[in-house]
């Protein structure tokens, strides 16, 4: 692991702070967070790569989407995922976000999370092993490194697609849009 | 008796004054009532005039030389019944008529009725 | 210019305002400024001044005003919040009813408060006093509804204090006959211990209700709450402190330390009971206000916790202790008037004053807010205020002098202080707006001068606390305490030491390398308030206020606990002398002949006892 | 030099003739009181200064004591026929306007025989004579009270003459006593007799003139008949009756014991009574809802602690006695009339009824309060004043018994004080803020209210003029033996 | 010598802190059988923190933060810390009492602003804690300065020296003990940490802060850290003039807490509240009774 590497760290902190600092939102929208409990805890130790579930968004910069989501469970997605801190990355977690899995003709069911929100990565699998989501990191690892996981700008670039997307879908959202809002910078 | 007989007016001047508070007290017609305060007017009149008694005593008019003034009634407490009578008098009358318009307001005399005073 | 002058300013300008005022209600308003800060530039002028002079003759008395620097320390103050109030009154007062009145009791409440601190004699004293408590009344009952019981009561315990008063002086007046102060306490050294205590207490009696001591305060929640704001703030700033001074004149110039150090021992003094009661007078009401849910109620019990602060300090009658009294004497008027008026403001723009229904207001009237949390900060003590000063000069004393349980009290006093300040900071600032107050405005200017001016004195002295304290210092040393090492940035000892610059610096310092720190971060996306953590979801405004019952976890250890007992004693024994007095007349029963009887009775008796037992 | 008979004698003749002016116009007969009142009094205060020097003893008939019946125009005397004056020409400016109703004829001619009772009682010498003047005072009393032919105004008049009739008769027992046993009526000659009230047969008679006198004066339990009398009278016979009847009441007393009976060894119990009747008064007053009753109990509890004051008998109490007697006239005429033209305009005598007073009315407002806060003592009303001289009286005098009954009495104070300022919420802080109509009292009210309430803080403020006057008195009360040289020469 | 006291003393507390927060993961995973993040995982977590771009609610958002980060700075300069102590005559024990007010009170402001219910309750039950704490708390601080009579925190060091320490001698025992007891709910840990408690109120009054207000919060944590065990090896182990020494001894204590208060569930809040104002408060109470009684 090259999180010893002072070269790196000098070089580029904050992604390697990033990297090895994934603090993921506890969040599950479906079956597939069964697995996430023994990844998190004294079997699979996710903490050894800096993985730990933390409470809200704001804290948080990996969000995993686990399992099949339905139109009311995306709402809740789309406010969380914009309320996490920049840089942030997501990860779709099993087959349904991917395609809508076994529940492709669920009327209630959507069948492409990332029409929605940009997502960095997929884990295929019903359900993936904790395995399956250490591999999936280390790809995220190598995404950051690359600086190909890039989700949140194309989020924040792309805005008026994924609105409109999620308007098409929902009618109208009960909270404003989060860009066109005057970017303030009221620090101390 | 000699206590008796020595101080009959005393007494019976107490007397009326008891009979007359008694019955202010105890009556519940208020006719009755201002009847008891004539009483007690009566009762101190009468005490009035018998501290001026004497027995045997004469109008204290110098007029005829043989009386001695010993014998003579003292003048003042008559003096003064009259003034008092007159006054008594006028309370009654003022009493009574209240007593006649009480009556045409209330229509009863009990006094037990006539409580609209009260705490 | 004289003493008499000044009275006779305060007084005739009070009424000449009155007069004006039914000309033309600008002008009124202009003259009671004006008025306010000629007495305050007098008063202001009178520093350092010394001197006594006769100004009447009362029932062959001669009565007379004196002035000196502890008379002077209490009269500036006075002055600075009676002006103050004044002009926050200009704002907050338009458009009520009969102003002229309103304008012409706070006058009247001002010069006579003037009045008792400069007076000379007993008798002065208690006729200021008494024109203080009517004008009082008359300003607490002008709220109408729930004001008029808080009137009623105030004034019923003001002339329970008065009657105690009278006994007192009268009873000074029969051993030393006469009533001028400084005579009595040259002549008193040889009083046996058991009379000064019993003077003392009576004293007690009547300041300890002006100032709200436990178990004599019950006056003063409802009062506070229910008074217009700008006189909340003058009777909690200044008018409550005239029992202080009541206290201070008593004790110390009266009665004088050498013969108060004599009444009684250890535990069981004179000293040592007060300060028990200041204790309690810390502790309990602390709690209640912690259970409060209208903001100006809040206030009003974290006064009377307050004042416990001021008495302990001025009980326990070490130089320190004194110095720290009367300095929190001073910051606690800076502070609680501030807190006052800044409610006071967010009532007259969002017409309550309820903690669970308010929220978020900071977004409307952040500069009230800035005001709020530095009157809170100095309530609570916090370092760099001047409520830290007076409070760390009390705690000292109590440590050092080993009486560790009352510090314990104290210091845990504050962190109840703690809870209720911050609890009115959230429930009025913080949090959510509700919809209805969306069209807040920020309060009008007239409303926003007084509160820099108090925050700038809250701070200055916070941070060179030495102005006041040698000021404070003079008055102890007048009064026979020992003199204290004071600097301006605190006091110098060998015992611990305070420098509230030193304290200034460093924490100004860590903030800017914090600052740094946090500037140099990338920085943050502003975003309005319902752009919020709620699981995901969005709910709207007007369902999102989370106040009531702030602190549920503690209201339920304590409810048991903490109930204001004396209030309920003092309501049950109210409530069967009313029930008595109702009985009393039921003697006149309308009965004619029972009526002749008392008259027949009343004779019998008379010539019963003296023939029958020879009793006269 | 005028001769103070006058004082008795222009209301007496004014009364009498007022009947016949009548006949000439209606309107003038509300003039006369006011005329024979405003002669009583720039008499009285022209006397002033000369009394103050030495007494003015006028000899009726010419005859000297013990014979004869003389005026003692003493510094008491004056200082009473002052405030009877006053009040009385106040009063009488007041109802100029208030009595519209009924035989307003009557009213002025009982209303002047009342103030002339008043007056000859505390000018007179004669023992006796001042039992013609009570009974003067009292009848003309019983029937103003009943003058508006209510049921509550008859009532209460039947009530109150029953139980006057008893006392005077009382009275009268006792004069009869004292003449049985000095044959003498004249006060100086009495008390010139007197050594003791130690015999029985002495202390009885005092008893029986002070139960007697008590009953006027509504000294508990005597004053049952005050609350109806008071309450249910008009309002302008309310504030005489308070103002000056039972203070006449509480002088006769003190005249009996101070100067004929010399009684030092009953003052413990009077001051006892006095206290009581303070308290009980006080707190009867408390839960009242009726105004005018409110006041009537209030007025007991006042001539309580008038009575206390009297009975300290050291300078300092009967000086603070009698500038509580000047403080009560003044203050509780001033909230009978100022009370009386809130009644009238509400028609109603409940306490509630009165919200909004202070707009409507604010200058009776005004008074009323003032006289509130006298009455309660709050400086710099006059009430101050004499509370502070009673107190001061009590706590001088020392021992125990004084000091806990000037507790007592404090305590009553603040009963007092509950009651008081009740009201004066009500007038100005209950009920609806809106604004009412002004329906100001006439002009005719306002001139009392006004003199009124610049007296009483004239006199709260500076006290000293009427200190002068009260020293006189004092002194006349305490020195015995100089009444008596100074009549008997 | 003095000023670079100044700029020493934070640092190193800075880094111990830091190093404690580290061993105390490390620790804890260790009890779970866990292998547990690396040493340096903290500042890891802070250089992350500070690269992200988060949101900020309103100015009072962000002075809240920095004022309780400044606060608990300046705090380090008021207590005696091998041998530094920058600003010892300043207000003593009784100036720590209440600049140790500013982090709460700071972070109590800023989560204020935040606006999130969570926040509140957060802040609620943080309030109740601290006072719940604060009454063992002062008493100990009392029965110390009573004992010592003096209300300086070096005058308190001083009067130990030579092995002296005042855990070991009899009035103060009691008190030492409650301190340690105590200890885990002045840093808000378990089983104490009901007001950050991220199962049920989403981590409380840090709901809302993400990149450098987490990041800040988490020094103020870990300033704390070393600041509330520092207080104890000053009041009772006799402080140290050396540097190594000191940080051994707040070592110890740390890892002794760590041990105890690494196996034990959540305290509900009045249960939190009811046992520090029954065991501590009464260990406590007792320390300073003896202490006016001798």
């Amino acid at each position: 692991m090259d999180r010893n590497n002072l070269i790196k760290w000098l070089k580029e902190p904050k992604k390697m702070g990033n990297k090895y600092s994934l603090w993921a939102v506890y969040f599950s929208t479906a079956c597939g967070v069964i697995e996430v409990p023994p990844v998190l805890t004294s079997r699979w130790d996710a903490e050894r790569f800096g993985i730990i579930p933390v409470a809200t968004p704001r804290q948080a910069n990996l969000f995993l989407i686990t399992g099949y989501v339905t139109t009311k469970t995306l709402k809740a997605i789309i406010r969380t995922y914009e309320q996490m801190a920049e840089p942030k990355y997501t990860i779709g977690f099993g087959s349904c976000p991917i395609n809508g899995g076994m529940y492709w003709d669920s009327y209630n069911t959507i069948k492409h999370l990332d029409k929605y929100i940009p997502v960095d990565g997929w884990i295929a699998g019903c359900m993936p092993r904790p395995e399956a989501i250490f591999i999936g990191v280390t790809k995220l690892w190598g995404m950051i490194d690359k600086g190909l996981a890039t989700g949140y700008i194309r989020y924040r670039e792309n805005y008026d697609y994924y609105r409109g997307n999620q308007e098409k879908l929902f009618g109208s959202m009960e909270w404003p849009p989060l860009y066109t809002l005057k970017e303030g910078t009221n620090d101390g | 008796m000699s206590f008796l007989n020595a101080n009959t007016y005393y007494i019976a001047a107490f007397g009326l004054i008891f009979i007359g508070l008694y019955i202010v007290m105890a009556k519940k017609n208020l006719v009755k009532v201002v009847i008891g305060l004539s009483f007690v007017d009566s009762g101190i009149n009468l005490l009035l005039i018998s501290i001026g008694y004497i027995k045997g005593g004469t109008a204290p008019i110098f007029s005829r030389p043989g009386i001695s003034p010993l014998k003579m009634v003292d003048p003042i407490p008559q003096a003064l019944v009259l003034t008092a009578i007159v006054i008594g008098v006028a309370v009654l009358a003022l009493a009574l008529s209240l007593v006649v318009k009480l009556y045409q307001q209330y229509g009863t005399l009990d006094i037990r009725k006539i409580r609209g005073l009260k705490w | 210019m004289s003493l008499e002058m000044l009275l006779v300013i305060a007084f005739g300008g009070a009424f000449l305002t009155y007069l004006l005022g039914k000309l033309s209600p600008v002008l009124r308003d202009i003259l009671a400024v004006l008025l306010t800060l000629v007495i305050l530039a007098i008063v202001a002028l009178f520093y350092g001044r010394t001197g006594e002079s006769s100004f009447m003759n009362f029932l062959g008395f001669n009565l007379s005003l004196r002035i000196n620097t502890l008379s002077w320390l209490f009269a500036i103050a006075v002055a600075t919040l009676g002006s103050l109030s004044t002009i926050f009154s200009l704002s907050y007062m338009k458009g009520k009813e009969r102003l002229d009145f309103y304008y012409l009791m706070m006058l009247i409440v001002n010069a006579s408060m003037l009045g008792i601190v400069f007076s000379g004699d007993l008798i002065s004293f208690y006729v200021f006093w008494e024109i203080m408590s009517w004008g009082t009344f008359l300003l607490i009952s002008y709220n109408r509804g729930p004001a008029l019981a808080a009137g009623l009561k105030y004034i019923v315990m003001s002339i329970v204090g008065s009657t105690a008063y009278l006994l007192g002086m009268f009873s000074l007046y029969a051993s030393y006959s006469t009533f001028n102060i400084a005579d009595i306490a040259s002549r008193i050294s040889t009083a046996s211990p058991g009379y000064l205590l019993s003077v003392l207490v009576l004293f007690s009696i009547t300041f300890g209700i002006k100032n709200a001591l436990v178990p004599l305060h019950t006056w003063l929640p409802d009062a506070h709450s229910e008074a217009p704001s700008p006189f909340s703030a003058v009777l909690s700033g200044i008018l409550i402190k005239m029992g202080t001074y009541g206290f201070v004149i008593s004790m110390y110039v009266l009665v004088g330390i050498k013969a108060l150090s004599h009444l009684g021992h250890g535990i069981l003094s004179f000293h040592f009971m007060l300060a028990i009661l200041a204790a309690v007078t810390i502790l309990v009401p602390t709690f209640i206000a912690l259970m409060q849910d209208d903001a100006k109620r809040v206030l009003a019990w974290s006064s009377i916790a307050q004042v416990g602060y001021i008495i302990l300090g001025i009980a326990i009658g070490t130089s320190l202790g004194f110095a720290g009294g009367m300095f929190h004497f001073l910051n606690h008027a800076s502070f609680k008037a501030l807190l006052f008026m800044a409610i006071g403001a967010v009532e007259y723009r969002t017409g309550t004053r309820d903690l669970n229904s308010l929220g978020g207001i900071i977004k409307k009237m952040p500069f009230t807010f800035m005001m709020t949390l530095i009157g809170a900060l100095g309530l609570i003590g916090f370092p760099l205020t001047n409520g830290f000063v007076s409070k760390w000069l009390i705690y000292k004393t109590l440590i050092l002098g080993k009486d560790p349980f009352l510090a314990f009290v104290a210091l845990f006093g504050t962190w109840g202080t703690i809870l209720y300040a911050y609890k009115i900071l959230h429930n009025i600032f913080m949090g959510q707006l509700p919809e209805e107050y969306k069209g807040v405005e920020e309060a009008p200017f007239s409303m926003k001068f007084p509160m820099v001016i108090l925050s700038i004195i809250i701070i200055l002295f916070g941070i060179l606390p030495g102005i006041p304290l040698k000021v404070i210092n003079v008055i102890g040393v007048s009064l026979g305490f020992k003199s204290l090492a004071v600097n301006i940035w605190g006091i110098a000892s060998d015992t611990g030491a305070l420098n509230t610059i030193n304290i200034f610096s460093a924490i100004l310092v860590s903030w800017i390398v914090v600052w740094l720190i946090f500037k140099a971060a990338p920085t943050s996306l502003r975003v309005e308030q319902d752009n919020n953590y709620a699981a995901g979801s969005y709910v709207p405004t007007g369902r999102y206020l989370y106040t009531a019952n702030f602190y549920a976890p503690v209201y339920r250890i304590i409810k048991p606990y903490v109930i204001d007992v004396v209030d309920i004693f003092y309501m049950a024994l109210a409530g069967a002398v009313r029930t008595l007095c109702d009985w009393t007349r039921r003697m006149y029963t309308g009965e004619l002949g029972s009526y002749v009887m008392y008259i027949m009775l009343f004779l019998a008796v008379l010539i019963t006892m003296r023939l029958g037992f020879n009793i006269w | 030099m005028v001769n103070p008979v006058l004082l008795i004698a222009v209301p007496l003749g004014l009364a009498f003739s007022l009947p016949i002016f009548g006949l000439i116009s209606k309107r003038l007969e509300k003039y006369l009181p006011v005329i024979a009142m405003l002669f009583n009094l720039s008499l009285s205060v022209y006397l002033v200064p000369r009394v103050l020097t030495h007494p003015i003893i006028v000899y009726i008939g010419g005859w000297a004591p013990p014979f004869g019946i003389d005026l003692f125009v003493g510094p008491v005397g004056i200082f009473f026929s002052v405030i009877i004056a006053l009040v009385g020409l106040l009063v009488s400016i007041y109802a100029m306007d208030y009595i519209k109703e009924g035989d307003t004829g009557k009213y002025h001619v009982l209303f002047l025989l009342l103030l002339t009772g008043a007056q000859g009682v505390v000018l007179t010498g004669d023992i006796f004579n001042l039992f013609v003047f009570y009974e003067i005072l009292c009848i003309s009393s019983y029937a103003l009270v009943g003058y508006l032919r209510d049921r509550d105004g008859l009532e209460s008049a039947i009530k109150y003459l029953v139980q006057g009739s008893i006392g005077t008769g009382l009275v009268l027992t006792g004069i009869a006593f004292i003449y049985g046993l000095y044959g003498t009526l004249n006060m100086a000659d009495i008390a010139r007799q007197i050594n003791s009230i130690k015999p029985a047969a002495n202390f009885i008679t005092l008893a029986l003139i002070i139960t007697g006198l008590g009953v006027e004066a509504a000294i508990f339990p005597m004053n049952a008949w005050l609350p109806d009398a008071h309450s249910s009278a008009p309002s302008s016979i309310s504030a005489i009756l308070s103002g000056i009847a039972i203070e006449i009441g509480v002088y006769a007393i003190a005249r009996v014991i101070f100067t004929i009976f010399g009684a030092t060894d009953i003052l413990s119990f009077v001051a006892l009574v006095g206290i009581i009747t303070l308290l009980v008064g006080e707190m009867s007053a408390l839960k009242q809802n009726n105004i005018k009753r409110m006041l009537a109990y209030s007025s007991t509890g006042q001539i309580g602690l008038i009575v206390f004051a009297f009975a300290i008998a050291t300078s300092y109490g009967i000086e603070a006695g009698l500038f509580q007697i000047l403080n009560h006239s003044l203050s509780k005429a001033l909230l009978f009339l100022a009370a009386g033209y809130m009644i009238y305009r509400t028609g109603s005598m409940e306490i509630s009824s009165f919200e909004g007073m202070g707009k409507r009315m604010p200058l009776t407002s005004l008074g009323f309060t003032i006289g509130a806060f006298s009455l309660i003592g709050l400086p710099p009303f006059a009430g101050f004043a004499s509370k502070f001289l009673i107190v001061k009286a009590a706590l001088t005098k020392g021992g125990g018994l004084y000091t806990c009954l000037i507790a007592l009495a404090l305590v009553a104070t603040v009963i007092e004080g509950a009651y008081f300022f009740r009201v004066v919420q009500v007038l100005y802080f209950r009920g609806s803020n809106e604004n009412v109509t002004r329906q100001e009292a006439p002009v005719v009210a306002l001139v009392p209210f006004f003199v009124l309430a610049v007296l009483i803080i004239a006199i709260g403020i500076y006290p000293g003029p009427v200190m002068h006057v009260l020293n006189s008195a004092t002194s006349e009360f305490v020195h015995r033996i100089a009444y008596i040289q100074g009549v008997l020469r | 010598m003095k000023l670079a006291e100044f700029i020493i003393s934070p640092i190193l507390a800075f880094i111990i802190g830091i190093f404690l927060m580290g061993l105390s993961r490390r620790i804890m995973a260790r009890i779970h059988r866990r292998y547990g993040p690396p040493l340096m995982q903290p500042v890891i977590d802070l250089v992350k923190l500070f690269s992200q771009r988060t949101v900020s609610h309103g100015p009072i958002f962000d002075i809240g933060v920095i004022l309780s980060l400044a606060g608990t700075i300046a705090l380090i300069l008021f207590i005696p810390f091998g041998g530094m102590c920058p600003l010892e005559a300043s207000g003593g024990l009784l100036v720590i009492l209440y600049i140790m007010l500013f982090a709460p009170l700071g972070l109590a402001l800023s989560g204020g602003e935040g606006a999130n219910p969570n926040i509140s309750i957060g802040i609620s039950r943080k309030f109740i804690l601290s006072l719940g704490y604060e009454v063992p708390f002062i008493l100990i601080v009392l029965a110390v300065m009573t004992y010592y009579h003096t209300i300086s925190a070096v005058d308190v060091v001083k009067a130990q020296s030579s092995f002296h320490w005042a855990l070991f001698s009899l009035p103060l025992f009691l008190p030492g003990l409650a301190y340690i007891l105590i200890i885990p709910a002045m840093l808000g840990i378990r089983p104490f940490d009901l007001a950050s408690a991220p199962q049920e109120i989403s981590s409380g009054p840090m709901a809302e802060y993400g990149g450098k207000y987490l990041a800040l919060a988490e020094i103020e944590h870990a300033f704390s850290i070393f600041i509330t065990i520092a207080l104890f090896v000053d009041m009772f182990l006799g402080g140290s003039g050396n540097v190594v020494y000191f940080f051994l001894k707040v070592l110890v204590v740390f890892i002794i807490g760590l041990l105890i208060n690494a196996v034990f569930p959540r305290f509900r809040t009045e249960q939190a509240v009811k046992f520090l104002w029954k065991w501590p408060s009464v260990m406590a109470l007792a320390g300073l009774v003896i202490v006016l009684a001798i």
